[in-house]
């Protein structure tokens, strides 16, 4: 009878049947500590799509260079624009919609950005469990194993890592507590609190539990950059966390991701700013972790347990939303998709005006305008680009900060009107 | 359907004497707390602006006797059903009818207050107590 | 439903020391019965500012026209672009911030905008307690007195008019229960509900208690225009509330409030669109009304009442939002604030741009492009500076709906944009 059980389970929530210590990678091993957690960690293999997320399952014909037999939806299939958008960078040979961690490195090796483009060694550090390997590299120091394996091809640093994401990523073996084990978020944060007037910000000393329910995420769920030849994975957060801060810190180095295709502009690739976007929005703003909803707590028996299968919470409204609102599930869906629907709305009309703006100067260009007289169209054309990119690349289709990627894609598109103007100028 | 009614009422006298359902007759909020599930409800009132005026039962069952056995009573059976099957959604979500008794134990004790705004309309009074203090008894999540 | 209702009808809670009648217009006679709402109703005479809402008190030297010695700030000389903006319209010479209830019928008579232009016996609609002397004029129907004032000029109608809007504009006299008097927002209602297939909508009937607490404010806190030659008030909501239903709406019967000034463009004056757009965000949503952030309940001895002090909830953040939302004043402020910025950001944006726009228009047309030429630019400008205004008119500053008020300013960018190229045609 179940409340016997529940009574039962209740005194001992932790058997610790075997040990664990700061080198046990394999989840397996911690599985036979925490089988709840294992088990649901394992159920990340799952493909489930919902209206703009999770994932569809796609056979695929296994080849030589590509042995997996499922994939996620192609998202340039799915919207072609995005191949003129991103013209001469790996990302439009093959870019996919993002599933569960269980394939992150699977899926990292075998994307065909690797076949056309040589990928850095620095890729690895967010699609594997790297916390020992780069240990061991280091000789037990955790940033010279970064530094040892970023210099390298990715196609090197490879064999070194075996498992996805796992256990130890986030726990430390001892306590179970939360921790920190990338050394782009360490550096990352240093310099973001270091420009809110903190010194030696120590996110695993210094940050509060809570705040660590979405650190651990922001570990990988964030914009980056491969810095210098020694290709040094940087978050680019100096000058602060939302998108005018980053873009003014490309602007100060002059970076750039690649050159575009089409235009010949100094382009900026977004990627996957999860972290930044939720900061902005108002469940940050209200103390509202990123496990709170992607790990919410469920209750096994007597125990309350974080769920292990991170994944959309809309697959699993009541336990992600109804603790704090308590609105119907189909209300709050819908509510979301909402949302979603107008962020979607205006991302298609900011990507048709940028694909205005890429045709113009480019046949600007073919028809012998000078660098010198496109100057001011391509860099609103990197501007527009990388705003529009990210919220494209934001994983919630805006449900993150809802208001904040509205702005953003006003914006873009004002630098498309100013960019398409500057051509103008060119052609009388 | 059919098989929940007839496991459950064998079933349910069983858990219920088990879980202490004695005590789930008394006005004590710790009778409430037998079952675990009720604990976070419980630990939130501790901190809640009524602790001190107000047990679960003052919000829980009319405030006439006979209201408050029978609704006990109905109660009990869907909680020792409920506790016994495990299926119950989560989080747990007060019933139509448990929300209106509620209601009105609201207004039992406050209708001096609220005598000037607690009126009825004629396409329907939908005012509701606890849109706006839905925090009073317990403030889950926030 | 509810088991308590039954109790509840029989309930009248209000003791009465006068009658009060179907005729009785003085709020002051109403105060007798009701002393603590009347003593709150009054004090919509207070005028301070808030960021972005209330009121400045300016001081003014009365003249023969306009005798006010206090008035609320000039919008215009805050942002002369509204000049350009609405250029060849009575509002490019006097817009004010709006104050308090209590000045409403004052600020409409004395407006500059009465002098420039002959303004019609409409306007009194939402300017006065219009209730009884309508029914008079109807000789007991409330919709032919309406209809009679229409058609007279505001300074014919003004006369008949003595109060801003009263208590029986609000409230039934018999029950107190709230009712709507406005014979725009009953039409608009039954339109709008048609189009949802609900025959015969009738708000004073069928609406719920809580939707009246929002109802009785969308008598005048709504988008409008005059139609025909009648001048019929008319909310234009047939095709639904948002601003691309209402647009669609006012394309199909090709209406236009004036013709622009500098372009010649066939445009549209949004005003104060308040109902509508709180209707598209999660407060609605959420069943929130305007009465629970703009007559929050206030204690009063032992007595619960509806603050009848009318006014910014910033001014009022404890009542006013503290009982549903457990943050300090402080951070409920900046939530606010931080929301209005944005919005006034993009709306910046849009108005740069709108511009922009103009000029461009302005100059082809005496460069001697033809109205065939222009017609593609005139109608973005129509579009652009009707989605701009939407917002820049709604008074919240986007808190009512933030993510669609962004969308909507997202919207008008584009329109921008394209009217910009459209001109950019014209000159090749
Ligand atoms: C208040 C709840 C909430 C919080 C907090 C939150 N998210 Fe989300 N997240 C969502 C919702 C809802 C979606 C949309 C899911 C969908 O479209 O299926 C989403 C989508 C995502 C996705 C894409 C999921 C998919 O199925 O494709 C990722 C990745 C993600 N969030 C990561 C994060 C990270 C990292 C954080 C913290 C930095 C975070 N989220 C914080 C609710 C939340
Ligand atoms: C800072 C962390 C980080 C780094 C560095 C990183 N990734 Fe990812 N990657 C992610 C996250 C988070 C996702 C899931 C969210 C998404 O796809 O937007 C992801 C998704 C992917 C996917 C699946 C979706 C897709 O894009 O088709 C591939 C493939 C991938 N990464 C390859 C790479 C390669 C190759 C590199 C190196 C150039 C790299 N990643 C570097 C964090 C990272
Ligand atoms: C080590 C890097 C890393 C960490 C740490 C990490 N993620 Fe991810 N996450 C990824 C990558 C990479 C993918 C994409 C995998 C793929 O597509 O193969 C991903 C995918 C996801 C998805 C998409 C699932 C789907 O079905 O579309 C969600 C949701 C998500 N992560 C949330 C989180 C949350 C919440 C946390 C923290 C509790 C977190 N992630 C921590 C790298 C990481
Ligand atoms: C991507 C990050 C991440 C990974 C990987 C991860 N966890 Fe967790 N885990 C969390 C978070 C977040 C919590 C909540 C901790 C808190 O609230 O302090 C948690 C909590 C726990 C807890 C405490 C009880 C509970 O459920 O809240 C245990 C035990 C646990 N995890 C075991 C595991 C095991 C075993 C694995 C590997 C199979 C694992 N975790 C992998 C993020 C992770
Ligand atoms: C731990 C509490 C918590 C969780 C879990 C949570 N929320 Fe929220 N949510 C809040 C708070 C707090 C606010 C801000 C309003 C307030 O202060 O009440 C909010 C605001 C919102 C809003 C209005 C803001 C906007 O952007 O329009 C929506 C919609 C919403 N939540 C949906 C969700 C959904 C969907 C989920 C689950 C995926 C979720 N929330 C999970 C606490 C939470
Ligand atoms: C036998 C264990 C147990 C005891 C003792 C118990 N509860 Fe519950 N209670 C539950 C379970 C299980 C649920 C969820 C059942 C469901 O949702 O139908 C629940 C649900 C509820 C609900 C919401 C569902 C509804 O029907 O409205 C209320 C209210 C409630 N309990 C109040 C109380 C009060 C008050 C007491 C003490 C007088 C109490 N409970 C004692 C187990 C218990
Ligand atoms: C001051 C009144 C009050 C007191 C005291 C009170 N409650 Fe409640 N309870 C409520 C209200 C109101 C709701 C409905 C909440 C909602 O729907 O927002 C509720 C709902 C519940 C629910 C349904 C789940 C939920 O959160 O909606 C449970 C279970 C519950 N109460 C248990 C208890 C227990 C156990 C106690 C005593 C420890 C208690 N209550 C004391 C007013 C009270
Ligand atoms: C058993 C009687 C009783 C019941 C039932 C009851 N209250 Fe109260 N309540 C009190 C007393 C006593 C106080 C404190 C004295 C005072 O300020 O009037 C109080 C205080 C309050 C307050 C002011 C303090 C605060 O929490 O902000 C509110 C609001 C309130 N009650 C609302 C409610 C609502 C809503 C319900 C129903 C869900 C309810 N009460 C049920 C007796 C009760
Ligand atoms: C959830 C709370 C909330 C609701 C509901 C709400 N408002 Fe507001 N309203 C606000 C806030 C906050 C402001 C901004 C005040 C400021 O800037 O000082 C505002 C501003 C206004 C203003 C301008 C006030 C000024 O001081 O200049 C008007 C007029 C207004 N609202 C009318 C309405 C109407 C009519 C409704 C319903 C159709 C409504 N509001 C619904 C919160 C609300
Ligand atoms: C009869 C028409 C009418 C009705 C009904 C009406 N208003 Fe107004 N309201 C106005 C007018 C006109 C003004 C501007 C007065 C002025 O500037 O002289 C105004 C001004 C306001 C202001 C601005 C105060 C300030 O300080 O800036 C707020 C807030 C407001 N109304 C809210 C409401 C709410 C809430 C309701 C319903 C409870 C409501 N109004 C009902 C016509 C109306
Ligand atoms: C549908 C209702 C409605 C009608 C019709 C209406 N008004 Fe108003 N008026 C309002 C509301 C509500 C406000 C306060 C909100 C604002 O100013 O945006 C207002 C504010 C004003 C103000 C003060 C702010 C300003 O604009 O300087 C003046 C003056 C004014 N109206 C004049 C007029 C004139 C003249 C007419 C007729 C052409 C008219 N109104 C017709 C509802 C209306
Ligand atoms: C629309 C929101 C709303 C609704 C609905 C509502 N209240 Fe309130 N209530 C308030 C606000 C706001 C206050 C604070 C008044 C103040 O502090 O001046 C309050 C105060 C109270 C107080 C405490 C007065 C004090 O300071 O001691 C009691 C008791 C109360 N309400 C009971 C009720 C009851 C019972 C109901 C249902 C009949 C109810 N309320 C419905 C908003 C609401
Ligand atoms: C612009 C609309 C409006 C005007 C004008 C107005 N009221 Fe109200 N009044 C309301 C609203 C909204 C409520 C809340 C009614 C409800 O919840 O059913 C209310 C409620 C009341 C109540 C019920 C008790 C309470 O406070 O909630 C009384 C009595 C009352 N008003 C008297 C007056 C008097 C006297 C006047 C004139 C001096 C007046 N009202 C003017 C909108 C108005
Ligand atoms: C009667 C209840 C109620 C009142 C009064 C109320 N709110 Fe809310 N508020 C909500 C609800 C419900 C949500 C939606 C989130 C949710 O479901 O919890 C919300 C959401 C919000 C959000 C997040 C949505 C967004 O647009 O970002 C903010 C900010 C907010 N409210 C501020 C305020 C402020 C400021 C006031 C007072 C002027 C106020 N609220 C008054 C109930 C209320
Ligand atoms: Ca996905
Ligand atoms: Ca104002």
């Amino acid at each position: 009878v179940n409340i016997f059980e529940h009574k039962q389970a209740a005194k001992n929530p932790f058997y610790r049947v075997t040990e664990i210590t700061d080198e046990t990678v394999d989840p397996e091993v911690w599985g036979k500590n925490f089988p709840l957690q294992f088990d649901d960690y394992k159920k990340t293999v799952d493909q489930v799509r919902t209206r703009f997320g999770g994932s569809e399952a796609v056979p695929h014909t296994p080849t030589n260079v590509d042995p997996r037999s499922v994939v996620a939806q192609s998202r340039l299939e799915e919207d072609p624009r995005l191949k003129t958008m991103w013209s001469g960078y790996a990302f439009s040979k093959d870019f996919r919609e993002e599933r569960g961690h269980a394939f992150m490195l699977m899926d990292q090796t075998y994307t065909e950005r690797q076949v056309v483009s040589k990928q850095a060694g620095t890729c690895i550090h967010c699609h594997a469990s790297v916390y020992v390997p780069y240990k061991k590299a280091g000789g037990g120091d955790l940033i010279k194993g970064f530094e040892h394996f970023n210099q390298m091809s990715y196609a090197e640093a490879r064999p070194s890592f075996t498992h996805p994401v796992a256990c130890i990523d986030c726990h430390d073996p001892k306590s179970m507590q939360l921790r920190v084990t990338r050394p782009g978020f360490l550096e990352g944060m240093k310099a973001l609190m270091a420009g809110r007037g903190i010194k030696d910000y120590d996110v695993n000393k210094m940050a509060t539990r809570q705040e660590m329910r979405s650190f651990v995420c922001g570990q990988c769920h964030v914009e980056y950059y491969f810095k210098g030849k020694e290709k040094r994975l940087v978050y680019p957060w100096v000058k602060g966390l939302n998108i005018d801060n980053i873009m003014a810190y490309y602007d100060e180095i002059k970076f750039k991701d690649w050159i575009h295709g089409e235009t010949g502009a100094e382009v900026l690739k977004a990627q996957h700013p999860e972290f930044e976007m939720w900061n902005m929005g108002i469940h940050a703003r209200s103390g509202v972790a990123c496990a709170d909803c992607h790990m919410p707590y469920k209750r096994v028996g007597a125990l309350k347990i974080s769920d292990h299968w991170v994944r959309s919470p809309l697959l699993n409204i009541n336990a992600a939303c109804q603790t704090c609102h308590k609105w119907p599930e189909a209300e709050l869906k819908s509510r979301v998709e909402e949302i979603q629907q107008k962020t979607f709305e205006m991302r298609n009309i900011a990507m048709d005006a940028l694909m205005e703006l890429i045709a113009g100067i480019k046949s600007a260009k073919e028809a012998g305008a000078t660098d010198d007289q496109l100057k001011l169209a391509r860099d609103y054309q990197r501007r527009a680009q990388f705003y529009l990119d990210f919220v494209e690349a934001e994983n919630s289709t805006g449900f993150h900060a809802p208001q904040e990627a509205a702005r953003i894609l006003a914006k873009s598109i004002d630098f498309t009107r100013k960019g398409q103007l500057a051509l103008k100028i060119v052609k009388n | 359907m059919t098989i929940v009614g007839g496991v459950g009422t064998g079933i349910g006298v069983y858990t219920f004497i088990y879980a202490k359902g004695a005590s789930y007759l008394t006005n004590n909020p710790e009778a409430c707390t037998n079952c675990h599930v009720m604990q976070s409800h419980y630990d939130a009132w501790l901190k809640s602006s009524h602790r001190s005026v107000a047990t679960c039962n003052s919000c829980h069952t009319p405030h006439n006797f006979f209201g408050k056995y029978s609704t006990k009573a109905l109660n009990g059976f869907h909680h020792s059903l409920a506790m016994t099957l495990g299926d119950f959604h989560e989080p747990i979500q007060i019933s139509e009818r448990n929300r209106a008794i509620t209601e009105s134990t609201c207004r039992s004790c406050h209708q001096d207050v609220v005598q000037m705004i607690d009126r009825g309309h004629p396409g329907g009074s939908d005012m509701s107590c606890i849109r706006c203090h839905s925090n009073v008894g317990h403030a889950l999540g926030k």
